[in-house]
């Protein structure tokens, strides 16, 4: 952690002018293939000292095996179940994640949002791609899509559509804009007919798109 | 900064396309510019806010033709290049010609767990009591920084209602630039009809964490 | 529409390519373009509003990405696609299915000289007096019109004063989508301090041409 | 001219929705060579018998022979010598230049701005590339430029600089954006040590960035 954040005593020019000019003459330098240029890069930090190759794997692994929508479906899941996890969630979501034992990273700052038969909230970064990785992992394409981005916060409805989600007039839509350090998950309506379930059935209801807004859990589809 | 990264309410793009996943393994270009992210030793320090701003100064049409994880290409060579630590032909060679000095080891794997559960955190004790409250109207300033930033553009000049303090946070246009400098954060909320006019859904709602410093009191002379 | 055409005072843009010109003669693809715009039989008549807003609707990172003239040809086979003129496997394939019914002959080299000499005028006669003078201040609008405006966006919401008071216009945003309407225009100056907060030269001036439909009186409720 | 504007009795959809999917989709099915599109367009519309190619020819001679920067210098040449022509031309541009015999087409409503030691004008249009063709032919690449469209409003003395063009702080900068039907042209000072000069040598001074304000008109420099 320490050692991540350590750069040395170095004194970096942070100028916007000085960068907007680099960027163009690096863009207008270097091939247009990027696996080329990623490859070349990895390399090259490697020979410099800057870097492990095998903290690319790990990073790699720990994304694609223990991070992921999974976790977040684990917290739905228990709140839905356990009233005084969820009231703890709804209070201080950073803690009742720990409390569980899922990470942190990009959830430092939690905050849960629940939607409710009157009010429907959703999630953006038209920033960038702000997004709790912690429990939801990497965010999927259309998430850091730039008509996501740029339409959701003009047209909520427009896209909920776009995603098989119609809402009535007399909902509240709450889209949330991940501008600063505060994650947001979305707390999805637990649906009706799953009262016999339990914790682990109820988890594997739960669609990625219905923790950041752009889904409705759907009832279990009843099979003989 | 107006930059093409501060899209939200432009016009001009279609559907989204909502397929849902992309490639990701270790012998994938994508997946490893996101752990080579995570992984590499950056001057100065890790600094999400000047890492940001990095790629936001990308032209363009490069911005908007590029690949998500390719845009962290052009942002992790613009912060290599401009500390001086990589030159744009040892991006083309693949050979490196120096090793910058006097740095530690590289983050090691054996580190990838802490990084994980611990995180990273931009929360700061409170140097003074927040200015406004829960309920506060409050004006998004109409003008924003020259360099990085965090207020919106589709934000400014509009008047909304803050909904709730989230604490004392570094501010991004001052970190950005080599400032830390910690200011309190509110979640402001915004009504459709204010920040859109004549829009199909009037009270659909809007809302932003935005710092203090970008906040004006609604009685203020404008 | 707040599309990417709206770019006046966007950042992220370097300095200016200063060469001067670029090949224009009959054998080249930018002249053979710039001709044919100024040539081809218009479906539904030439509506310059409406031209100007089918290259609007570009996808952003081709409109950015797409040299001078190649945005015109863009431009010209939305306008034709759309009317249903021509299809996309007609362009693909350059051979016709059908032809436009009832339509004329198509502009004759000999029309040329006139049409460059008479020039293509939207005023008309005032259907009232305007409602500004020279020295009135105003209130761009805060919001635009979701289809083709000519009110740039970085001028919303800001106060200037009327410089002139320059005739009855056709108004583009009704014009474009096929009503035509008559609306006064001005020429509205705003100072760089009111536009930008804290610039350089705050006393430096910008002017636009602006219909009345695009102001409000300073005092209208905000 | 009336041939022209006519396109039939045809009730066009003029739809933005509409419009932006069809340029998505034009886009992802079309070539990507310029040349090759612009090309096989005209045969097509040809064959469509919706042009003539021969009047393609005819407007590019024109704009190649007959109308560009040389007609504004000479008006400009014009003004600088007859008080009286200047006089009418800051009053009413588009009566004044067909009184010399020029051409009206995008500059049917034109408004020429004067620079003089305390005023300096300079023109763009950021929405797209209007600009007074009669007068001073197809805009140059620079004038519908990305760089110039969006920094001219926002940092004129910084543009004017990339031109060579310093200015005291004194000096008033007006930079018109020509969102509508007006064009406006710029009537450059007149150089010291120009007395002896006639209208044709004048004329042949003035430069085209100076009829758009982004260059003065020097003094010229003395031969044997």
């Amino acid at each position: 952690m320490v050692q991540r954040l350590q750069g040395g005593s170095l004194t970096v020019p942070r100028d916007t002018k000085r960068v907007i000019a680099l960027q163009e003459e690096l863009h207008s330098h270097l091939p247009s293939d990027p696996a080329l240029r990623v490859k070349t890069l990895e390399s090259l930090l490697v020979e410099k000292g800057l870097l492990n190759s095998e903290t690319v794997d790990r990073w790699i692994e720990v994304f694609r095996e223990d991070v992921g929508p999974k976790n977040g479906a684990r917290v739905v899941a228990r709140a839905w179940t356990d009233p005084a996890f969820k009231q703890r969630l709804m209070t201080n979501a950073s803690k009742a994640i720990v409390e569980l034992g899922y990470p942190q990273l990009e959830a430092k700052n939690l905050i849960v949002v629940e939607n409710t038969t009157q009010r429907h909230n959703l999630v953006v970064c038209t920033l960038c791609s702000c997004y709790p990785w912690a429990l939801l992992g990497i965010p999927p394409p259309w998430y850091r899509s730039f008509e996501y981005r740029t339409r959701v916060v003009h047209d909520p409805r427009g896209i909920l559509e776009e995603f098989g989600v119609a809402l009535g007039d007399d909902v509240e839509i709450r889209v949330w804009d991940s501008t600063a350090d505060v994650r947001y998950m979305v707390l999805p309506e637990r649906p009706d007919g799953t009262e016999q379930l339990g914790e682990e059935e109820l988890a594997a209801l739960v669609s990625r798109n219905s923790m950041v807004g752009t889904a409705k859990v759907a009832a279990p589809t009843r099979a003989g | 900064m107006d930059g093409i990264h501060d899209m939200g309410g432009m016009h001009g793009f279609g559907r989204v396309d909502l397929s849902q996943d992309e490639p990701f393994s270790k012998a994938n270009w994508r997946a490893r510019m996101f752990g080579m992210e995570l992984s590499y030793t950056q001057p100065g320090g890790f600094n999400v806010d000047w890492l940001r701003h990095v790629m936001e100064c990308m032209p363009p049409a490069l911005y908007l033709s590029s690949e998500y994880y390719d845009r962290w290409y052009w942002r992790d060579v613009g912060v290599l290049v401009n500390a001086g630590w990589v030159t744009i032909d040892e991006l083309k060679s693949g050979k490196a010609t120096r090793r910058p000095a006097g740095q530690d080891e590289p983050l090691s794997p054996e580190s990838v767990p802490m990084i994980l559960h611990q995180g990273l955190d931009n929360r700061r004790p409170e140097p003074r009591a927040p200015a406004y409250k829960p309920g506060d109207p409050v004006r998004a300033k109409t003008h924003g920084s020259p360099g990085a930033t965090r207020l919106p553009g589709y934000l400014r000049g509009h008047v909304g209602v803050v909904e709730a303090y989230r604490g004392c946070f570094v501010l991004p246009d001052a970190n950005a630039h080599g400032e830390e400098r910690a200011d309190p954060l509110y979640s402001v909320r915004f009504s459709a009809q204010e920040l859109w006019g004549d829009v199909k859904s009037p009270g659909d709602l809007m809302l932003a964490d935005l710092w203090e410093s970008y906040l004006e009191p609604t009685n203020a002379g404008r």
